[in-house]
């Protein structure tokens, strides 16, 4: 079970939370502009990284607020938490892998 | 019977106490303080199981946590435990254990035969045979011949609790590491958990009484050690308790056992049996000791061998002789502890036989001293002996460590020990992903590289094994710690404890496979994993056979896949395996560590969490209506809700259909509560839910009620529910039972992550309100009685909301209806809740209320085909499917909305809900049914067009109803289909989703 | 020349000793150049080489594989099989994997321990009922078998479960279908490579992929630790690893990887004779034929590559365990593991042609792919060889995506994905 | 005004009588009450708007807690816990919400906030004694170590399955835990269950 560091409470136990997949995928302002392929790489297609993923988490049994993650996929380290509509910061080597 | 191997002093037991236990029948008697494995000793019984595939006589080969062999059935039904270390069950008055796995006896088990035709079976023999005429005729025996212990028959009465814990330093071992890393974080005042599996504190020293620290006996120091621990405040030392596992984040698991070994008459009831731990650790310092290798050698397996180490706990601690005339086989210096052990305490020890060409050490030089007969060079090549070790046969050794000269020569003996060096425990390191190296001079892996932050290794589990050093260690690794923690000494010097000792099994001689007179597999077995008689030539086999990655050796063969998890085999095997393929060890490499150390109860695992604590029972404030009015109740996600009410001599189906009526005909009440309930206010309200609604909400006039229908991204309909506006900027939402926390999610996330600018406040008030429905011709002359408020149609239309008193009680009442009558949903908190029901109930009575369940609601809502989420959608479906264009927008974005232009979305042959009507009117189809366009015997595969989504006998219509989706549904009108069913075809009408009032005038009374 | 394996041969060996035990598979250095290359030494990826050899004639091919043979997924789940899918589109292509089940041990002449014992699917709810009948009626008249049990037939069945559900999970019911049941996992990868490589198939072991080379939307070959190998068809087949094999490519894929996790029991004598899956509790037990319980858990919901097991998923599993068998509590937990589930948004795998030509990829099975495995590998080892799909898996393209021809199984699983 | 007797608490139908604090749970154990009627209001609202907190600490008399997990005021009489960035919970010992929900929506005005009366969406039980601690510790994942939690403090957590907020009241210690409604049977008996091994006493509301 993760240790996740909530911006607001603090770290926290990974029960706490939701999972909210990749981070940094705008919807589309005008989805009507978008040919099929557009939108579907918008509502499926996701980076999968096997390294470090910037991704999105909610407290949910918490504050409920949403925030953003980057997290190593083969630790499971967190090497950032960030606000949501912010760019990630600068991430520090990626220590155990 | 006497405990006729019990030395008469010595030992940490309780010889004023005797404990009586029984062993496959027979009775005996130990001490408090014994093991199940030293009590069987002392009484001189060694044969204690049998083998998993051989079914080979199989005695006690140590003394903790690694044992391959000594696994027994503890106890009865229903509190019977299979596969039970001998060597780690604490004796308690009245234990009873029996041999497991042998018919009929453990003395003789006929299974044995497969010993005989051993040569038929080696490993991975089921992979080349039983495939003809099918692998189904040969499996039963096959399953019945495996496995070891017998599961329970009966539902375990005991109870297991679980918990969670903090610490600043987690100190996994109570060795001398582990107890010196405890003391020296504990005195800062760090908050420290000590985990010691054992019942008592010590570890190795428990074993090794003429140990001493800080110049004086050991045993001195970990009783003042222990001491000085329980007088921290905030130091918690956990005995019988493993550390099992090492998860993320320095998480880690530990199972106490509680009562385990109490007996069972003084067992407090108020205790679990087991207790899991879930520590989430600061600081994590695993002090786990190191593990004896056994050397392998030819019929190393026979009752009376065991680990060097063992032997020397047995007679220290135990105060048991475990033989009366022994061999040590050793290629180390550590076999000569336990020589001299044997010595002293009176065993007659008949020689050493050691690897090594020659023994220089300290110990060794005192064994020659003390006249013990030492063998150089000299192998152990083979044992004889039935039930129990008889003779064994020594021969000289050439120089490459890979053939023996002559016959071998017989000693009588009836103990054998051997120490082929020692593994640090580096379980728990690994399964923290810690990556191991191999130590040459050692002879071992040894932690390397952590993965996870803040984690020390140290003592012997570090391949630190002189106790001077180890201590220091240990100190030193507490102490950082503790000041990582933000814990320092406070300019105290803080000084690790002192010990002159130092390691002592150095140097070795490794040879991994032990030669024999005969060719390897030739008469004889070399045993890698005792418990799954995996041999050393098992292993060559596979590795001929092509598997040669360890990880492929391990699964064709099963080595160290057996309860033990290989603790005593796993390095001797890849010890083998690189010898043989000319590699290095470390080029061989190690399996993968699992979590758990060692095995823990399912029952500690689920904990508190069983029988009704599986999942909350959510209920209404009515709920004690309900039950006492005989609801039966359905479940709908965590909730508790009224199905229907059965009457005295009614079945389901009177009930409903009474409900039903009732509700059509004059007034049905239905409890509502459980619906998802969401205020929403800001400057952006009504915007936010035009993005969230498939349809309109910011032009909704204050006061009235919308339905709307919401979707995922990907077009497909995920809620519905009907929307208030309460103020300018505030509305009400309503989601479905099911889906609201699911909902209120799905609304905070696009707020949060996408619209932050859009100015919405949600707040869930699902439970601050008690709903109940009253619908039917006179739900408004009813809902008159009890209020002052005006409800003719003109003021109090169909879609609006009203505040006002009901029953006394300050009530929200909103006119929207699921029934297709007139309806009111009256909203009141929930503490009067069922105040207001049992006032609606009262005055109910003149016009004949009737409370109706979520069954008679379903029905219905099926007669005016209203879908239910969930039920007429699954995830694939929709609002086109569902024939609900009216409520998709064509002037604005919302979710999901680009989704349904997609290629696939607009094909005409779509599944389409549509209504059905049987033939016959009386049956009612099967919810679920598939339906076909023929009803001709055709063979499979028969194309289906669609399946029954809702299906009811609607006495309201006086004939059965459905609701299904069909491919191309609303252009086959009046057409025929058929259900097909695996016994019969029903053929039915496609019809429109419509079956009662399809004008729809009864909904405004 | 592979000696075949036989009762007699076990008995001729025996007598000398087995001494003269062939390898089950060579260990060639690959070659320069081949027909085509599948990436993925586990289940599905030897299948395929083994199908592209014997169906299609493509016998210059090699299966390379980063470590060992089956050391994937292949080698850490928990072995059900079983084909009472819902939609005709799975229904069928499980139902071809079935057939293929049947007759494997002997067309591989290797045992893979196919034990068609059963498997219960229960329902706890009225609603779970309805999706039972639904799933069953569609079973049948795609021609697979499958039966609605009550919950007395259910006890009948499978005498060790409680009825009551510990009183929160009543068992009102179930779908069985008695064909299905269980296979070694190990022996079907080893089966397959050996029957493959005695088809002159190369399977490469620790040879991991370090590039794909592309070159005007074409693929020319791939970059291993063990040198450049040029192809022109590669068959990607690593679940877990295909989004990162995908990105090799230059294409991109709807898959999230994440650790799905199993545990097993010590071993005990038979006392569970079939697979009894719940979805409402999210769980799955069977006996092994070594006697341990072997129990399939959650999914952790975040993307983890980490192949570990977690405190919490197998709390939750044995939880329900419990609950639907009281007589298991005192059983102890002997291990616990991870793999990596490539989970797809619609719980349907994708198995056909990629954006990048002579690039076909097999990935998406989510938690059940080991079921799929003989399928799997003969759709795919007919969409390599003839560059496009079978009908079987024509409906499970990576462009229904766009169309929006989902397959959504999302109720088929005892998982949620 | 609505006569009291009609309301009910969630936990009525386990006719709940007062055991008293007994010897056992005075030295070792645990006591648990149920505290239904509570006012409890949600307010949400901008933190860094100055009117907007000016508007709150005003209608009550109290500072606003703006750290999450920052409890002001007097927990046996009225308080304002911080649970999220922004958004609160005034919770008072009264138990009829509607003054409350009236001024402080008169102190919000058209300010983008929201006040909502949550008193019956949510049940609060008080668990209290020297091993309360280890009977929370059965059921949530929080550290509630004295050095990381204390009087003056709140945290939304999980109480075994179910949603809890949770705040100390004093150095007992006692805490007070509020579930959803239609959780306060599962709460109540999961506690109680929990602490047996302590000894558990029940205290009159």
């Amino acid at each position: 079970m993760l240790l996740i560091p909530c911006p607001h409470c603090g770290p926290r136990a990974e029960i706490e939370f939701s999972y909210g997949g990749e981070a940094h995928i705008a919807r589309p302002e005008e989805p009507d502009e978008l040919t099929d392929q557009e939108w579907s790489d918008y509502v499926f297609m996701r980076r999968n990284p096997k390294g470090v993923v910037l991704e999105r988490w909610v407290h949910a049994h918490g504050c409920r607020r949403w925030f953003n993650a980057a997290r190593d996929t083969v630790t499971y380290e967190i090497l950032a938490i960030y606000p949501m509509g912010q760019n990630p910061p600068e991430l520090p080597e990626p220590r155990y892998l | 019977m006497p405990q006729s191997f019990r030395l008469p002093e010595g030992g940490l037991i309780d010889r004023a106490r005797s404990l009586r236990f029984t062993f496959d029948g027979r009775s005996f008697d130990g001490h408090p303080g014994d093991t199940l494995a030293s009590a069987l000793l002392a009484n001189g019984v060694h044969l204690v199981a049998r083998s998993f595939k051989y079914h080979r006589p199989r005695g006690i080969f140590s003394a903790g946590a690694e044992e391959p062999n000594a696994l027994v059935q503890l106890g009865e039904d229903p509190r019977t435990d299979p596969n039970q270390r001998a060597t780690q069950v604490e004796l308690f008055d009245g234990l009873s254990a029996k041999a497991q796995h042998c018919w009929p006896s453990l003395e003789v088990d006929f299974n044995q035969v497969t010993s005989l035709a051993s040569r038929l079976i080696p490993s991975g023999f089921y992979y080349k045979t039983f495939m003809w005429p099918s692998w189904k005729y040969f499996e039963g025996p096959i399953r019945r011949a495996a496995g070891l212990g017998k599961a329970p028959r009966l539902p375990d009465p005991d109870r297991y609790d679980k918990c969670f814990a903090h610490c600043d330093v987690l100190v996994v071992g109570g060795g001398p590491a582990g107890l010196a890393a405890a003391l020296a974080a504990g005195r800062t005042g760090a908050r420290v958990i000590l985990v010691e599996q054992d019942n008592r504190l010590g570890g190795s020293l428990l074993s090794a009484p003429e140990t001493q620290i800080e110049g004086a006996p050991s045993a001195d120091w970990v009783r003042e050690a222990e001491a000085e621990l329980a007088t921290l405040p905030e130091v918690k030392v956990l005995k019988r308790t493993t550390c099992f596992a090492y998860y993320d984040h320095n998480l880690l698991g530990l199972l106490e056992k509680v009562t385990d070994h109490y007996a069972p008459y003084d067992r407090p009831a108020e205790l679990p049996r087991q207790r899991m731990w879930r520590v989430r650790a600061g600081h994590v310092i695993l002090a786990t000791g190191a593990i004896e290798r056994p050397l392998v050698f030819r019929d190393n397996d026979r009752p009376g061998i065991m680990l060097a180490s063992a032997a020397s706990s047995y007679l220290n601690r135990w105060a048991v002789k475990p033989g009366s005339r022994a061999v040590v086989f050793t290629n180390n210096e550590g076999g000569y502890r336990a020589a001299l052990d044997l010595k002293s305490r009176g065993v007659d020890l008949a020689a050493v036989i050691d690897l090594q060409l020659a023994a220089e050490g300290p110990l060794s030089r005192r064994a020659r001293d003390e006249g013990i007969p030492i063998k150089t060079g000299y192998a152990v090549t083979g044992t004889s002996g039935h039930l129990r070790l008889k003779k064994v046969f020594v021969a000289p050794l050439d120089g490459a460590g890979k053939r023996v000269f002559g016959g071998g020569e017989p000693i009588e003996a009836d103990l054998l020990v051997s120490s082929g060096g020692w593994n640090p425990t580096v379980h728990l390191f690994c399964q923290s992903k810690g990556t191991l190296e191999w130590d040459d001079s050692l002879a071992c892996f040894r932690p390397d590289a952590s993965m996870q932050r803040n984690q020390a290794v140290v003592g012997a589990a570090n391949g630190t094994f002189g106790l001077s050093s180890v201590l220091v260690e240990a100190h030193a690794a507490a102490l950082a710690a503790a000041d990582a923690a933000g814990f320092s000494t406070g300019g105290e010097a803080s000084t690790a404890p002192t010990s002159v000792e130092e390691r002592d099994f150095l140097p070795m001689r490794e040879i991994y496979l032990v030669p024999s007179i005969k060719p390897l597999g030739q008469g004889g077995k070399h045993f890698v994993d005792q418990q799954h008689d995996v041999t050393a030539a098992d292993l060559l086999l596979a590795m001929r056979e092509g598997y040669r990655s360890i990880e492929h050796v391990k699964r064709y063969t099963t080595t160290g896949m057996a309860t033990d998890q290989g603790k005593t085999s796993n390095v001797a095997a890849i010890g083998i395996v690189a010898e043989h393929l000319g590699k290095t060890v470390p080029e061989v490499g190690v399996t993968t560590f699992r979590p758990p150390y060692t095995a823990v109860t399912f029952g500690a695992f689920a904990g508190r969490d069983v029988d009704d604590f599986l999942d909350p029972e959510r209920t209404t404030p009515m709920h004690a209506w309900h039950r006492a009015h005989g609801a039966a109740f359905e479940d709908v996600g965590q909730w508790k809700r009224a199905w229907y009410y059965p009457q005295a001599g009614e079945d389901m189906a009177a009930a409903v259909n009474r409900e039903v009526k009732a509700a059509r005909d004059s007034v049905g009440i239905l409890d509502a509560s459980t619906l998802g309930k969401i205020e929403i206010r800001g400057p952006d309200a009504g915007v936010f839910l035009d993005r969230i609604y498939t349809n309109v909400f910011s032009t909704l006039k204050v006061g009235r009620a919308r339905y709307g229908l919401m979707l995922k991204e990907d077009g497909m309909v995920f809620d519905d529910g009907v929307t208030t506006r309460l103020a300018e900027d505030r509305y009400l939402m309503t989601t479905t039972t099911g889906g609201a926390a699911n909902v209120m999610s799905w609304l905070e996330e696009w707020l949060q992550t996408e619209w932050p600018d859009l100015k919405v406040y949600l707040t869930s008030v699902t439970e601050q309100w008690a709903t109940m429905t009253i619908s039917g011709p006179n739900a408004r002359a009813l809902l008159a009685e009890l209020t002052e408020l005006d409800l003719s149609t003109d003021s109090f239309p169909h879609m609006s909301m009203a505040e006002g008193e009901v029953a006394g009680v300050k009530a929200r009442i909103f006119r929207i209806s699921f029934t297709g009558e007139l309806s009111y949903e009256i909203n009141v908190p929930s503490r009067y809740g069922l105040a207001v029901w049992q006032a609606l109930i009262r005055v109910g009575q003149k016009y004949a209320i009737t409370p109706y369940g979520t069954e008679a609601m379903h029905v219905l809502r099926a007669e005016k085909g209203f879908i239910i989420v969930g039920q007429e959608t699954d995830g694939s479906v929709t609002p086109l499917d569902l024939g609900m264009n009216w409520i998709v927008s064509k002037k604005k974005d919302f979710l999901g909305r680009r989704s349904l232009s997609r290629p696939d979305m607009l094909k005409a042959d779509r599944k389409q809900l549509v209504g059905l009507l049987t033939e016959d009117g009386r049956e009612v189809l099967p919810e679920g049914a598939q339906l076909v366009e023929s009803n001709h015997d055709i063979r499979p595969p028969i194309p289906m067009v669609g399946h029954v989504t809702s299906s009811y006998w609607s006495p309201n219509c006086g004939q059965s109803i459905a609701l299904a989706l069909v491919k191309g549904g609303r252009d086959r009108m009046g057409e025929r289909l058929y259900a097909a069913l695996p016994d019969r075809t029903i053929s039915c009408t496609v019809t429109e989703p419509l079956f009662f009032d399809k004008t729809g005038e009864r909904l405004h009374g | 020349m592979n000696k075949r394996y036989s009762i007699f041969s076990l008995a001729r060996n025996a007598y000398t000793r087995h001494e003269d035990w062939q390898e089950a598979w060579r260990s060639p250095a690959p070659k320069a150049r081949y027909d085509a290359v599948i990436i993925g030494g586990g289940g599905h990826g030897l299948a395929t080489a083994y199908y592209l050899a014997k169906l299609h004639g493509m016998t210059n091919i090699a299966v390379v594989e980063r470590g060992w043979l089956g050391g994937g997924n292949t080698g850490r789940n928990t072995t059900i099989v079983r084909s009472n899918y819902l939609w005709d589109e799975s229904a069928a292509i499980y139902e071809h994997a079935m057939k293929l089940w049947e007759g494997l041990s002997r067309e591989l002449n290797y045992n893979v321990m196919f034990s068609q014992r059963g498997v219960l699917n229960l329902a706890h709810s009225p609603s779970d009922m309805r999706e039972v009948q639904r799933r069953v009626y569609a079973n049948r008249l795609n021609g697979i078998d499958s039966e609605i049990l009550n919950a007395q037939q259910v006890k009948e069945f499978c005498p060790q479960i409680d009825l009551r559900g510990g009183g929160r999970y009543p068992v009102v019911g179930a779908s069985l279908q008695r064909r299905g049941g269980t296979a070694r996992h190990d022996a079907v990868a080893w089966g397959y490579a050996r029957a493959a490589d005695a088809l002159g198939v190369d399977i490469i072991q620790e040879c991991p992929v370090h590039g794909i080379k592309v070159v005007d939307g074409k693929v020319r070959g791939i970059e291993t630790a063990r040198g450049y190998i040029e192809t022109p068809k590669v068959g990607i087949v690593v679940a877990g690893h295909s989004s990162v094999l995908a990105e090799m490519a230059g294409f991109r894929l709807p898959v999230q990887s994440m650790p799905l996790q199993a545990l097993v029991s010590e071993p005990v004598k038979p006392t569970l004779d079939c697979v009894v899956m719940s979805g409402a509790v999210h769980a799955y037990v069977s006996q092994s034929d070594k006697g341990e319980l072997v129990i399939g858990a959650g999914v952790d919901h975040y993307i983890g590559y980490g192949q570990r097991g977690s405190q919490q998923v197998p709390e939750e599993t044995i939880s329900a365990i419990c609950e639907l068998f009281p007589i298991f509590r005192r059983m102890r937990m002997m291990r616990q593991w991870g793999g990596i589930v490539d989970t797809c948004p619609d719980a349907s795998p994708i198995i056909g042609k990629t954006p990048v030509e002579g690039i076909y990829i097999n990935c998406g099975w989510g938690t059940g792919g080991f079921k799929a495995t003989p399928g799997s590998g003969w759709v795919f080892a007919h969409t390599v060889a003839c560059d496009e799909p079978h009908p079987l898996n024509a409906p499970f393209s990576l462009d229904r995506y766009r169309t929006g021809y989902l397959i959504d199984e999302h109720g088929a699983a005892a998982v949620a994905h | 005004m609505v006569e009291d007797f009609l309301r009910q608490s969630p936990l009525s139908h386990l006719a709940l009588a007062a055991s008293g604090r007994s010897q056992r749970a005075e030295e070792d154990g645990v006591a648990l009450a149920e505290r239904p009627y509570r006012t409890v209001i949600t307010l949400r609202g901008q933190a860094e708007d100055a009117v907007f907190v000016e508007a709150i600490q005003r209608a009550l008399g109290l500072g606003l807690p703006r750290k999450v997990g920052q409890v002001s005021g007097d927990p046996r009489g009225r308080e304002i816990l911080c649970l999220g960035p922004d958004e609160w919970w005034v919770t008072d010992a009264a138990d009829d919400a509607e003054p409350l929900v009236t001024s402080l929506t008169e102190a919000v005005g058209d300010l983008f906030a929201q006040v909502v009366d949550t008193s019956d969406n949510w049940f609060a039980l008080e668990l209290s004694g020297p091993r309360a601690r280890d009977v929370l510790a059965k059921a949530c994942p929080l550290d509630l170590h004295p050095r990381t939690f204390g009087p003056a403090r709140c945290a939304q957590s999980l109480l075994a399955k179910a949603p809890m907020t949770l705040q100390q009241l004093d150095d007992t210690p006692a805490f007070r835990l509020h579930v959803r409604r239609s959780f306060a049977d599962y709460a109540w008996r999961w506690l109680s269950d929990a602490g047996r091994e302590y000894g558990v006493s029940i205290l009159q509301s």
